[in-house]
């Protein structure tokens, strides 16, 4: 096997997911958007440690799932407060920061 | 390297903020006096420690890196916690220290809307880790980090605690700056793969042999570097940022951005750019020169257009920093010295003018000098602070600000060999017509805002002088610019050799006879520099002897 | 090793495709179960891989917790569960250019760099050997993710009770 | 070498006062209204100091000039005799001279210490006593003593009485720092603080808007002179390094280098562009044409200032500097080739210019400043035609009879006029009311005038002298011109304020009582209470009518009066060539640098001839004259000869003498007063002070449109633009600050984008 492919692989979800997060209408279809981002990384990680022989790739995905799972807590608990607040759960109408 | 205490006290001076920091956040936020202790005794202990770095420097040596530590951080990139402050870090570090405990006292019972004094005071012990970091890091990567973690507590102290206009001003801060440093982190990448030794370490990078990277590749990377560093300073295109920040930030804000923040640019620039990139930074020099000449004259013409009072003074930031990009651009230790004593003396008398504004606005709640006056008679502790500072700004000698300008506009009279003599010259007079001009937007500031007799609208208005906490805060700052301003070789004497070991890249006639000591001056390239285009009246037999090597 | 290519293939193109229903369509409960799809494929290379622990983590915590707490969010947002309006908004075109110019970049970078190495995969590579390098080389990191979740969990907890 | 205490510890002498104003400042309030003593006590101990030095300094000189230290560098000097004539040699001065002041050396005292060290090059601080520096110290010690003691009576009951005195004793402090200054950058330190001060007690009374106008502009004025201070100061430092190889400020190494480099003859051009920007720091100082304008408005602060700062110390500063650094002049631009230079020119200019104006004032005050700015002239003229002593000494008079006419102004003003200084229209026959302010005005401007044997006369003349024997005839005659038109402007002035009918009754006294009517800021405790009591005293004062003054005022009066008739009298020729007392020839003998010829241009003393005196004299009496004559004619018609007997009998004898020249008074005078003077002051109202006022206001309005257009529309306009242009490409039509959480990402993505792309790129 190619390395190439996995990365590419990667590239292509991690393109997906920066596509997903800017024009996602939905903040939990942003935040699945930025699963999507981590997955490829993950992908990324564990093929190179594939590559290398050795298991550090596997811990550091260990690791990213880890984060990534909290960060889904805490984003979807945010996205609860925003929509309890604004009745929204569209990102555009978090606007406070708006100049 | 340091060790015992001293091996530690770079670090204590560091994060110490850090630990305060977690103290408050764990007081409920009810508890606003604790949290004010806490947060003093914090910033003191943080002083502490760095006069204890001041106290036990030694100033025999000033170009050797003391209290050093370099520990292994970051293995894969060969990132190291390198920490340590020489005669150019010093100040700057006790500057910083010594100016987040002032503004401490003095958001006492200053405490702008909306009065979130926990967040407000856990955002400064932010700050000013962020702040001593960067002035002691001596590796790439590190200095970035520190450098960045100043943005993010000043971008939130214009916005939820600035003017009407905060959010706007905010954004347009935070952005600007984070360009910038995009691009200053590009070029450190740059310079890590470029160079070849695969290190971010400062003082490795600077002894590093950069023959493999080509004059236009170190352009561009100097170029990067600039950017970021201009940026921050702020040189004349790129300062639209300061006068909304200044304007808007809450009164504590707007002298640490004054009295630390702008600094870091300048000092990136003496402490990075010039030594790792002297090929580079010579040819950039003139270009430097000729923004920062711009920046003293446009500012000045700027503050003159104001009818705020503290939009004036952001204004005449950029004018000030451009004295000292105008030192740095002359790349003579005379010059980088006078750039070294401006940056300290810029902090120290701009930081005191937004001080005054913003106890002019806290009693007036205004800041149109239209509607002042009088100041002299109704509050006159005030307006004589105000007076003193305005001269001292103007660069009156025996004050402070004097010792960065005359040195600064002294050193273009002759920078260093292979830069354009004419050109330089041409700078040094414009530089001199902009101390006319700072004469001029300072006294007539001060003409409106303290003399006359108060208007109407503030006749019957009793009008508190300066309070307790304003002396605490203020009267360390006004005896160190008086200080400063008659020995100025407290300063100079530290910064002196660090400087020269700087400028050792750049042969100048100054620096010439204490060069032709050396032995790399036999075989260095300046044989044949010494005759510079444009004037050829420039060198007398008498120096050329000297700078012939 | 040619099935193992053959399969990765499937596989990827599995995820490509899951991976851009997510980013488009217009039901937010399939977006979800696309997501689903995705990280199943991904859970499938890493078997490829031979890095079969961080697969099952992958099909526990992702397609076991992190899905059903997605759908929570959704059911709790009121979300439409059928198609009832675009569900993308009107920065379609740069985002797609910001995306293409990101991994298009990434992609060149990868391809200049490792364009001929393979995966040199001789065995694959067991839980011991995982478990080993995490209490050894990696024991700190490894508490202070727990602390991270811990924290995770203590401030959405905060955050989404109502009061 | 003996050791001289007084000189050795000069440097006490500006420390005294600089005491004095931190004490003042810190604890003025506790003292009240002794405070003033407390400045009159750091002066007076000044004052005695600097009269040590001037007893040292002279035993110093004598014991030079008969202990035998010989003759400076003979040896070398012989060598250099081929470099032209822009060095007047050594040895020349010695054979020729015959006076023996060129031939032995009194060496100056320097005592130095580090002031700081930057690079390797050591700036010091430290004190250069010599002849100059000695008869300045006496001359600011001198005045500002006697204006400590006339302001305790002046401005009693001022609403700042104690910021006043605090303020006069930091300028006698920062005066008397430039003046012991042993090196240029340490002068220039000096030189600012001056300027300050000045600026802090022109704005005395800052509460009205034209005081603190006047103030902003002279700071302004003179700090524009200051750019060219900077340049120079800066230029002094590299004269030196092209000289020996390091740079200094020092002032002799200075003077030498520049003497060295001249004679080396390669590097002319940096010691013209360092004398021309020094020049011009002169002309921003010391009220040179075109900078004068700002000398005449300066007259808004309390009349003692005007007299110890704008008359008498520091308008002279610039000449003083001129004279410190003489050697960067005389070779910069040629002093010594006779013809015409830039310094001269300048200081012609001005000199015809004050004294134009002088013609048209109606404020006394003002009259004396565009007096002092012509006297100014003098000066600089002197020091670009050669004659540096002759400059010096009528640095030296000019600074006695100058603020004595400035304080009998004042006197008149305080006691006579109501606090006006309107000689049309709250002046005129004073003579009677205040004999004894009269006597003394008049004998100051006896003295102004140049009347024979008075302190001006044998300065004036002096200069005059000089500029013929060094072959610039062109501006003898600026000069003699020059004196009439002095004593025609003084006549009037006189004649004004103390002579004709009292005008003074009808002043509404609320409005003569502006500059003490005590501001009454409400409810505030800061030390306005001396106001009330004291300006209902001075209501009292004044509601008696015209007095005399009492002797506060009237001590410094008969003081300034008596030296400036005797002051002159140490450099007298004349007086020399009728009795050969030595006295009469001291002047030079102890000011002089005697450093020997590569330290100093060789200064050249003319023989004493008839003619110049004759002249000078008949140019006074031309000018009273004519301007008698003018003032009677047009104005006052036949009857003046029956109110003032003395002055008919002065007028029958003049007219006698100058029958064939009545013809000439209406047309000459006339056209003086009149159309030219009027022209004068038009231009400088109106194009020069316009051009200033344009300037500032063309300034603004550019800083306006800059700050409009470009900053806010233009350059901002590019960041917002660039931020639109790409809103326009992603089809968006908001703002760069969408307040949209998706649109920063984009932006970050992008940028993200950019920098992974450009890392790519560059490897």
């Amino acid at each position: 096997m190619m390395l190439n492919q996995f990365l590419l692989l990667s590239a292509f979800l991690f393109g997906t997911g920066i596509y997903g997060v800017i024009t996602r209408k939905h903040t939990v279809l942003v935040l699945a958007s930025i699963e999507l981002m981590l997955v490829a990384v993950n992908i990324n990680l564990v093929a190179f440690g594939a590559t290398l022989n050795n298991a550090v790739g596997q811990v550091f995905a260990l690791f990213v799932l880890a984060i990534a799972a909290a960060e889904v807590g805490v984003g979807l608990a945010i996205v609860l407060l925003i929509y309890r607040n604004l009745r929204s759960a569209n990102p555009d109408d978090v606007n406070v920061l708006k100049g | 390297m340091a060790t015992g205490f001293d091996a530690w006290v770079l670090t204590l001076t560091t994060f110490t903020p850090i630990v305060g920091l977690a103290l408050v956040l764990l007081i409920p936020k009810v508890e606003e006096e604790l949290i004010k202790i806490v947060t003093l005794a914090t910033t003191v202990l943080t002083l502490g420690f760095a006069l204890y770095v001041l106290y036990y420097f030694d100033y025999d040596h000033t170009a050797k890196l003391q209290f050093e530590v370099k520990k292994t951080w970051i293995e894969v990139i060969n990132s190291n916690y390198h920490i340590g402050v020489d005669g150019i870090s010093l100040p700057m570090l006790v500057l910083s220290a010594f100016v987040t405990v002032l503004c401490v006292i003095y958001s006492w019972n200053h405490f702008p809307e909306p009065h979130n004094v926990k967040a407000f005071l856990a955002l400064i012990l932010l700050l000013e880790v962020g702040m001593n970091g960067t002035f002691i890091a001596q590796d790439l990567i590190l200095f970035f980090i520190f450098f960045e973690i100043v943005l993010l507590p000043m971008y939130f102290m214009i916005g939820v605690w600035g003017g009407p206009n905060r959010e706007y001003a905010s954004i347009k801060f935070f952005l600007f700056t984070l360009f910038g440093s995009a691009l200053m982190l590009l070029a450190f990448l740059a310079i890590y793969f470029k160079t070849g030794i695969n290190t971010f370490d400062i003082p490795d990078l600077i002894a590093a042999d950069k023959s493999r990277i080509t004059h236009g590749v170190q352009l561009i990377i100097f170029g990067g570097m600039f950017l970021g560093f201009a940026i921050k300073v702020p040189m004349f295109p790129f300062h639209t940022w300061l006068p909304d920040a200044h304007t808007e930030a809450p009164t504590v804000g707007s002298v640490l951005l004054a009295a630390i923040l702008l600094k870091l640019g300048t000092y990136g620039f003496i402490r990075i750019a010039l030594p790792i990139l002297p090929e580079a930074a010579k040819s950039w020099a003139p270009w430097i020169g000729l923004l920062a000449v711009i920046g003293i004259i446009y500012g000045a013409l700027g503050c003159l257009a104001q009818t705020d009072m503290k939009r004036l003074i952001a204004f005449s930031s950029v004018a000030h920093m451009g004295y000292v990009m105008l030192g740095i651009s002359s790349l003579t230790a005379f010059g980088i010295n006078a750039a070294v004593f401006g940056m300290v003396a810029h902090g120290l008398i701009t930081g005191m003018l937004f001080f005054i504004a913003g106890s002019v606005q806290h009693t007036f709640h205004t800041r149109e000098m239209s509607r002042l006056g009088g100041l002299l008679t109704q509050a006159p502790k005030m307006g004589w602070i105000l007076g003193f500072c305005s001269m001292a700004s103007l660069g009156l000698p025996g004050l402070a600000g004097f010792w960065g300008e005359f040195p600064a506009i002294l050193s273009v009279f002759q920078p260093a060999d292979g830069l354009n003599v004419a050109v330089f010259r041409t700078y040094m007079v414009i530089a001199a017509i902009g101390t006319v001009l700072a004469a001029g937007y300072l006294l007539w500031m001060l003409q409106k805002v303290a003399f006359g007799t108060p208007k109407d609208e503030w006749k019957d208005h009793h009008i508190h002088d300066v309070g307790t906490a304003e002396w605490i805060a203020w009267l360390p700052m006004l005896v160190l610019i008086l200080v400063l301003g008659v020995v100025p070789g407290l300063m100079f004497k530290t910064t002196d050799d660090a400087v020269k070991t700087i400028v050792k890249a750049f042969p100048s006639t100054q620096t010439a006879p204490v060069k032709s000591h050396e032995p790399q001056a036999e075989h260095g390239d300046d044989a044949g520099t010494e005759h510079s285009e444009g004037d050829g009246t420039d060198h007398a037999p008498a120096e050329s002897e000297h700078s012939g090597g | 090793m040619v099935a193992q290519n053959v399969a990765f293939w499937i596989f990827a193109a599995f995820m490509a495709v899951g991976a851009v229903r997510v980013v488009t369509t217009d039901n937010i409960v399939h977006a979800a179960l696309w997501l689903v799809l995705v990280l199943a494929g991904g859970a499938a290379q890493f078997i490829i891989l031979g890095q079969e622990f961080v697969a099952w983590v992958q099909v526990i915590v992702y397609i076991g917790a992190v899905i059903v707490l997605f759908l929570f969010g959704i059911m709790l947002t009121r979300a439409p569960m059928e198609a009832e309006e675009k569900l993308n908004n009107n920065l379609r075109w740069p985002g797609l250019v910001a995306a293409l110019l990101f991994s298009g970049t990434i992609a060149w970078a990868f391809i200049d760099e490792w364009g001929n190495d393979n995966v040199a995969l001789t065995k694959p590579v067991r839980t011991k050997e995982v478990g080993e390098l995490i209490f050894r080389g990696y024991l700190v990191p490894f508490e202070v993710v727990g602390v991270l979740l811990l924290a995770a969990l203590i401030g959405a907890v905060v955050m989404a009770r109502k009061d | 070498m003996k050791h001289y205490w007084f000189l050795d510890n000069a440097w006490l002498i500006p420390l005294i006062p600089a005491i004095s104003y931190f004490v003042i400042l810190l604890f003025g309030k506790r003292f009240g209204e002794r405070a003033a003593w407390i400045g009159l006590a750091s002066i007076g101990s000044a004052w005695v100091l600097a009269c040590g030095t001037v007893v040292q300094w002279i035993s110093h000189v004598n014991a030079s000039e008969h202990g035998g230290e010989p003759g400076g560098e003979h040896g070398a000097v012989e060598t250099i005799r081929a470099f032209g004539r822009s060095i007047k040699l050594a040895a020349e001065g010695a054979s020729a001279g015959g006076e023996g002041h060129a031939s032995f050396v009194a060496n100056p005292i320097i005592h130095s210490t580090t002031w700081f060290q930057n690079n390797g090059f050591k700036l010091d601080v430290g004190i250069h006593i010599d002849g100059l520096a000695v008869m300045m110290l006496f001359v600011v010690t001198t005045i500002s003593l006697l204006v400590h003691f006339y302001s305790t009576e002046y401005l009693k009951g001022d609403r700042r009485f104690n910021h006043y005195f605090a303020a006069l004793s930091l300028f006698s402090a920062s005066m008397l720092f430039l003046v012991v200054a042993s090196n240029t950058l340490q002068l220039l330190v000096g030189w600012e603080l001056v300027g300050l001060c000045s600026f802090m007690l022109i704005g005395h009374w800052w509460e009205e808007k034209p005081n603190s106008n006047a103030a902003l502009k002279a700071f302004l004025t003179t700090r524009t002179g200051d750019i060219g201070l900077l340049a120079g100061v800066i230029m002094t430092f590299f004269v030196v390094q092209r000289y020996t190889g390091t740079g200094s400020f020092d002032i002799t190494q200075v003077n030498q280098a520049a003497i060295g480099l001249s004679l080396d003859g390669n590097s002319k051009s940096l010691l013209f562009w360092c004398a021309a920007a020094l020049l011009l720091a002169i002309i921003g100082k010391s009220g040179q044409f075109p900078l004068h304008t700002w000398l005449p408005d300066a007259m808004a602060g309390p009349t003692p200032v005007s007299a110890l700062i704008h008359a008498a110390t520091m308008v002279v500063a610039g000449v003083y500097l001129g004279a410190r650094v003489y050697p960067i002049f005389h070779e910069g631009l040629n002093i010594g080739d006779g013809g015409i230079n830039l310094m001269a020119a300048v200081g012609g200019a001005t000199l015809l210019v004050g004294a134009g104006l002088a013609f048209v004032q109606n404020d006394i005050k003002k009259v004396l400043a565009y007096s002092t700015i012509s006297q100014l002239g003098y000066m600089v003229m002197g020091l670009g035609v050669g004659a540096w002593s002759a400059a010096i000494f009528h640095l030296f008079t000019h600074a006695f009879f100058k603020a004595n006419l400035f304080l009998g102004a004042g006197s008149v003003s305080h006691s006579g006029a109501h606090h006006s200084f309107d000689m049309k229209n709250d002046m005129g026959g004073l003579r009677k009311f205040m004999p004894k302010t009269f006597a003394t005005f008049m004998i100051g401007t006896a003295a102004l005038i140049g009347v024979p044997l008075t302190a001006g006369f044998f300065s004036k003349d002096e200069i005059l002298a000089t500029a013929s024997a060094n072959e610039y005839t062109f501006f003898k005659y600026v000069g003699l011109l020059g004196a009439v038109m002095t004593a025609a402007y003084m006549t009037r002035c006189v004649y004004l304020t103390f002579f004709g009918e009292y005008r003074g009754g009808h002043a509404d006294h609320g409005d003569a009582h502006d500059s003490h009517a005590a501001h009454t800021a409400d409810g505030d405790d800061h030390g306005h209470d001396h106001g009330h009591a004291a300006s209902n005293d001075h209501g009292h004062d004044a509601n008696g009518g015209p007095h005399e003054s009492n002797f506060p005022i009237l001590g410094p009066l008969y003081f300034l009066s008596f030296m400036s008739i005797f002051a002159g009298w140490i450099f007298a020729p004349m007086l020399h060539h009728i009795f050969h007392w030595e006295i009469f020839e001291k002047f030079p003998l102890w000011v002089d640098p005697h450093v020997g010829s590569r330290g100093f241009p060789i200064l050249e003393h003319p023989e004493f001839a008839w003619i110049d005196p004759i002249l000078a004299t008949a140019a006074g009496v031309v000018g009273v004259t004519l301007a008698y004559l003018f003032y009677w004619r047009k104005a006052y018609g036949q009857n003046i000869t029956e109110r003032n007997g003395a002055l008919g009998a002065g007028k029958k004898l003049l007219v006698n003498k100058y029958y064939l020249d009545v013809l000439y008074t209406d047309v000459i005078v006339g056209a003086t007063k009149g159309p030219i003077a009027q022209a004068a002051y038009w231009v400088n109202q109106n194009v020069i002070d316009n051009v200033l006022r344009y300037t500032g206001k063309g300034a603004a309005g550019a800083a306006k449109f800059v700050y409009k257009y470009i900053d806010q529309k233009g350059v901002d306009g590019i960041y917002n633009g660039s931020a639109a242009g790409t809103s326009a490409l992603g089809g968006l039509s908001s703002k760069l600050q969408t307040g949209r959480l998706q649109y920063y990402a984009l932006l970050v993505l992008f940028l993200l984008s950019a920098v992974a792309f450009a890392v790519v790129i560059t490897n």
